[in-house]
């Protein structure tokens, strides 16, 4: 949980490429086990994770069912008419659904145990090498946490406009078809009008204050390396291996 | 005495190319020195704003100079000018930047790369001034109006600007938050001695002021203390603004017939004067 | 109040990063919080507008801010709300929608003001996009069948983008700043 | 049209873990005519409850009647735009609801929105346009290429163009200078002689509120505290204190003139000409 975001990123991106070296059961194995170890470790209640999973349950039974029922090899398992469940399809469909649960468990301790600016301060850090290549590192993330800052202003400014243009009778939520179309027209013109404003101001402000630019710039975020860093990446590593020795 | 801003003479349009036009800012001559506090009133569309985007170098005057630290604002000088210039703007959402009040603070500071534990001390300083210590790692939509001024000012005094600008900044808070803004910067002009330009059209905030610049469609039209501003009665309403309570009040007074010895600018004045003209015989 | 800023019409670096921001936050809020309710589709029929915010940012303010702002508006949402796996897609597949329709919407100098060019522009981009995600999701899946199962919905939505996108940039073009 | 709040408690994201309570049972009856002036800090509720005038927000407990409608908590309310047509809320800062290619037709854009003919939408236009102090030129220009205060004018005389029999104002001359707030404020008063509307003015502002108001509500952390008239209301500055509210200027001032003559006058006065005639009166009888 208290990782810095640059190792919880490395480590969640270096695990989604390991996860596809998997492919028999032992390294499954390994996978849940390891899974379940970065769970308990990540301290995150349980009920959030499952709830986040909710969205995804239908398409995990879905590809579960599809690789079932359109795998045809290996020995057949289950006959029923023209239905028929053959071995490999089996082995395929619990293979897929846990290298895709285990991702999508993985990704989403990622998001609930970071905030989206430290994601942006860790990805920032760590693309710097970029830097060289003419990428503007640092103006993406400012520009992401400047979003991040006016999202929920923005969402404010949405509702407002929502509810004025709704006392004078356009209304997105009610009526016939056409009608609610034709009432996004007066809520996003006054938005997108808002938006340009701000940026307006907000660019003002900037340059008022001094900025032009990533050059010669502090930083007053600082990002901490402590051992638990090293030790989860040592731990990726190590599981790394383990799934290349197993791996058939 | 210092002298930390002046205007000489300056002339803006924003249609040059219209001479007939009439100019935003026209042929208008001023000073602040060090320690004062100079308010700038005028209605809306009477040239303040332009002379706050002259100070600021967003826009440079087509006749006449702006001087900063008796220097002449021009392009070259005009980041070091900005770090001697603390502004706040009228909209307090549009000129939060950072994601936390601190961050916000700091942001000044990264700019002009001031190092890591000189700019967590100089953060840490600048909002137990503004009293807004407590709100370290409050997120913007969690504040008042009130309070992300004071985070405004809190990031501009982080800088030790020679000038504190405070552009209508109070014109959209409610009675409480201007209260608490104008009551801050009151009390850092006695802790830090900061020279406070403020440009607004609430007369009872331009009467904290030593001085008032009058403005009136783009020309000065008077200057001086504030009783020499508000002598000028009539003619302030027939600009847009209206007197201070007191002197509305002084007026109404003597018009009913009740005694009274002369004009007043504060509650207290007039109390006073009502007290001696009338039960103090 | 004064419009014209020396600012605004230099149009300098910082503006230009700031409104990126802005149209990020804005694509964000309308795939998060814009719905509208259709009689058909699958899940309740709710769709977001978060498809029509990124082509109305495109046409207006052409490829590279569309690109950012679809790709990181969207994958953004995908953070949030549980959709992490998907973000590095969305990434992907709207930063390339976004980049296609501004190109199009203005190619030969058009900025957007031509209701031809935007209305081929965003209809030629919802292939782009479909292959984008239907590519990653893919290889996550190992199956070429069930990204299928998201082509319908996306669709919808691009359509419902097509439609909403269309008229309101017809009428925000004609609004001084975004000439 | 009468308006009445019976018990009505309104909670933001219902049924989810972040529930939280806005309104708690206020009770409010607003006769037809009346200007009734809701004051209260920021986040007192005011906004909330503004919302509930004209159906907005449904109440989550209570009931909200509105002439001869009923919205009751729980129950779906079929086809509010009546109401909405009756009932015009001028929001703070209302120039953000601007969106017409002119100003003509963002301002016909709400009476056509409730079935009124183009061309007397367009009449009611030529007639408010100058009724908020602007010129019929004005008409034809994009709302846009406006100033602030303009633009402010023009999104009222659009919801006036609906022509509501109920008017509500949430701080309507926020960030106005002096001139314009005077104006923007006398112009409402006088529309609500004229053609007897009832208007609802929500403020912070107790200079206001003691000008223009019959009667006043005084909302404090979701509840509605107190109600009368504003000589009622301010009698009593210590009840107000209690919520954080002063008293308006003239009557803060009032009671130090009393101090200061050792008694008090007639009657608590609401505006400064009130004040000198009974200061001057006072001082006369001695």
């Amino acid at each position: 949980h208290k990782l810095d975001p640059r190792s919880k990123l490395v480590f969640v991106f270096a695990f989604i490429i390991v996860v596809f070296l998997a492919n028999n059961v032992m390294t499954y194995a390994f996978l849940i086990v390891f899974t379940l170890l970065v769970i308990f470790m990540s301290r995150i209640r349980l009920y959030f994770l499952l709830n986040g999973l909710k969205p995804i349950i239908f398409l995990l039974v879905f590809t579960f069912l599809i690789h079932i029922f359109f795998t045809r090899e290996g020995d057949i398992l289950f006959e029923l008419g023209f239905f028929k469940i053959y071995e490999e399809g089996l082995r395929q469909g619990v293979f897929i659904s846990i290298r895709f649960l285990v991702l999508v468990l993985m990704t989403s301790i990622l998001t609930l145990t970071t905030s989206p600016i430290s994601i942006t301060d860790g990805i920032e850090v760590l693309l710097n090498p970029l830097k060289k290549l003419k990428l503007p590192v640092h103006e993406l993330a400012l520009m992401m946490s400047i979003a991040l800052r006016f999202i929920p202003t923005l969402m404010d400014e949405t509702d407002k406009i929502m509810k004025a243009q709704m006392a004078r009778g356009s209304d997105l939520s009610a009526g016939p078809m056409k009608e609610r179309i034709k009432a996004v027209v007066p809520l996003l013109v006054p938005l997108f009008v808002s938006a340009f404003k701000r940026a307006e101001d907000l660019a003002t402000a900037m340059e008022v204050r001094g900025y032009r630019g990533g050059e010669g710039r502090t930083r007053y975020r600082q990002l901490e390396w402590h051992w638990q860093d090293t030790i989860s990446l040592i731990l990726l590593v190590a599981m790394t291996i383990l799934l290349v020795l197993y791996r058939s | 005495m210092t002298e930390i801003l002046s205007f000489q003479n300056v002339s803006f349009s924003y249609t040059p190319d219209q001479p007939d036009k009439r100019k935003a800012v026209q042929n208008v001559s001023f000073s602040v020195n060090e320690g004062e506090w100079i308010a700038i009133v005028g209605h809306n569309g009477s040239g303040k704003s332009t002379m706050v985007k002259l100070v600021s170098g967003l826009l440079f005057p087509q006749e006449g100079e702006v001087r900063v630290m008796r220097n002449v604002l021009t392009e070259e000088n005009l980041w070091e000018t900005r770090s001697n210039i603390g502004m706040v703007f009228q909209n307090p959402d549009n000129q939060f930047v950072g994601a936390t009040v601190q961050d916000d603070v700091a942001f000044a500071l990264e700019n002009s790369g001031v190092p890591y534990e000189e700019m967590v001390e100089r953060v840490h300083t600048s909002l137990s001034q503004v009293k807004m210590d407590k709100f370290l790692n409050h997120e913007p939509h969690h504040l008042s109006g009130g309070q992300k001024q004071r985070v405004a000012i809190a990031g501009a005094i982080a800088m030790k600007p020679k000038l504190l600008i405070l552009d209508e900044a109070t014109s959209m808070l409610d009675p409480q938050g201007r209260d608490e803004v104008l009551k801050t910067v009151r009390e850092l002009r006695k802790e830090i001695g900061l020279t406070v330009l403020s440009i607004t059209h609430d007369v009872e905030e331009a009467l904290f002021a030593d001085r008032i610049l009058f403005m009136n469609d783009g020309k000065k039209y008077a200057e001086g203390t504030p009783s020499e501003i508000f002598a000028l009665g009539d003619k302030l309403i027939e600009f847009g603004l209206e007197l201070p309570f007191a002197m509305r009040m002084t007026k109404l007074f003597q018009l009913k017939g009740v005694q009274l010895a002369g004009q007043h600018m504060t509650e207290e004045e007039l109390v006073n004067d009502l007290w001696t003209s009338n039960f103090n015989k | 109040m004064q419009k014209i800023q020396n600012h605004s019409n230099t149009r300098s670096q910082t503006f230009d990063m700031v409104l990126s921001a802005m149209l990020i936050a804005l694509v964000f809020v309308a795939t998060v919080f814009l719905n509208i309710k259709l009689p058909i589709t699958a899940n309740g029929g709710l769709v977001h507008l978060g498809t029509a915010m990124l082509f109305i940012t495109s046409i207006l303010f052409g490829p590279k801010k569309g690109a950012i702002a679809g790709a990181i508006g969207m994958g953004l949402f995908d953070l949030i709300s549980g959709w992490t796996l998907w973000a590095p897609f969305t990434l992907v597949a709207r930063g390339l929608q976004g980049y296609v329709v501004g190109k199009i919407a203005w190619s030969k100098g058009r900025n957007g003001s031509s209701i031809t060019f935007n209305l081929f522009a965003t209809i030629l981009s919802v292939p782009v996009m479909l292959v984008g995600y239907y590519i990653c999701e893919g290889i996550l899946f190992h199956n070429w069948i069930v990204p299928v199962a998201s082509i319908p919905g996306n669709i919808v939505q691009n359509v419902v983008g097509i439609v909403v996108a269309i008229p309101v940039c017809a009428v925000l073009k004609k609004v001084s700043f975004f000439k | 049209m009468d308006i009445k709040l019976q018990q009505v408690s309104y909670a933001y994201s219902m049924g989810t873990p972040f529930e939280k309570y806005a309104l708690f049972d206020v009770d409010l009856t607003i006769p037809h005519g009346t200007y009734q002036a809701i004051i209260g800090h920021t986040g007192s509720g005011k906004s909330t409850i503004l919302q509930h005038f004209n159906g907005l927000l449904k109440p989550s407990k209570g009931q909200v009647h509105i002439g001869d409608r009923l919205i009751v908590a729980g129950k779906k309310a079929k086809e509010l735009k009546p109401i909405r047509q009756k009932v015009g809320i001028v929001f703070q800062f209302p120039e953000h609801q601007l969106f017409e290619e002119t100003v003509l037709k963002d301002i016909m854009f709400g009476p056509m929105n409730f079935g009124v003919s183009a061309e007397v939408a367009q009449k009611r236009a030529r007639d408010l346009i100058k009724l908020v102090g602007l010129s019929e030129e004005t008409l034809d220009k994009s709302p846009f290429d406006l100033s602030g205060g303009q633009m402010r004018r023009v999104a009222i005389a659009g919801v006036l163009a609906m022509e509501p029999e109920v008017i509500v104002l949430d701080e309507p001359t926020a960030g106005l200078d002096p001139r314009g707030q005077r104006e923007i404020m006398d112009m409402f008063y006088s529309l609500h002689k004229e053609r007897q509307l009832t208007t609802i003015l929500v403020t912070h502002s107790m200079e206001d509120a003691a000008r223009y108001a019959d009667n006043i509500a005084i909302m404090h952390e979701g509840k509605c505290v107190l109600s009368g008239t504003p000589r009622e209301i301010f009698a009593d500055s210590k009840t107000l204190e209690q919520y954080r509210l002063e008293p308006p200027h003239i009557v803060r001032f009032q009671a130090k003139i009393e101090r200061l003559m050792n008694q008090p006058l007639s009657r608590i006065c609401l505006t400064e000409e009130e004040l000198a005639d009974e200061v001057a009166r006072a001082l006369r009888e001695g």
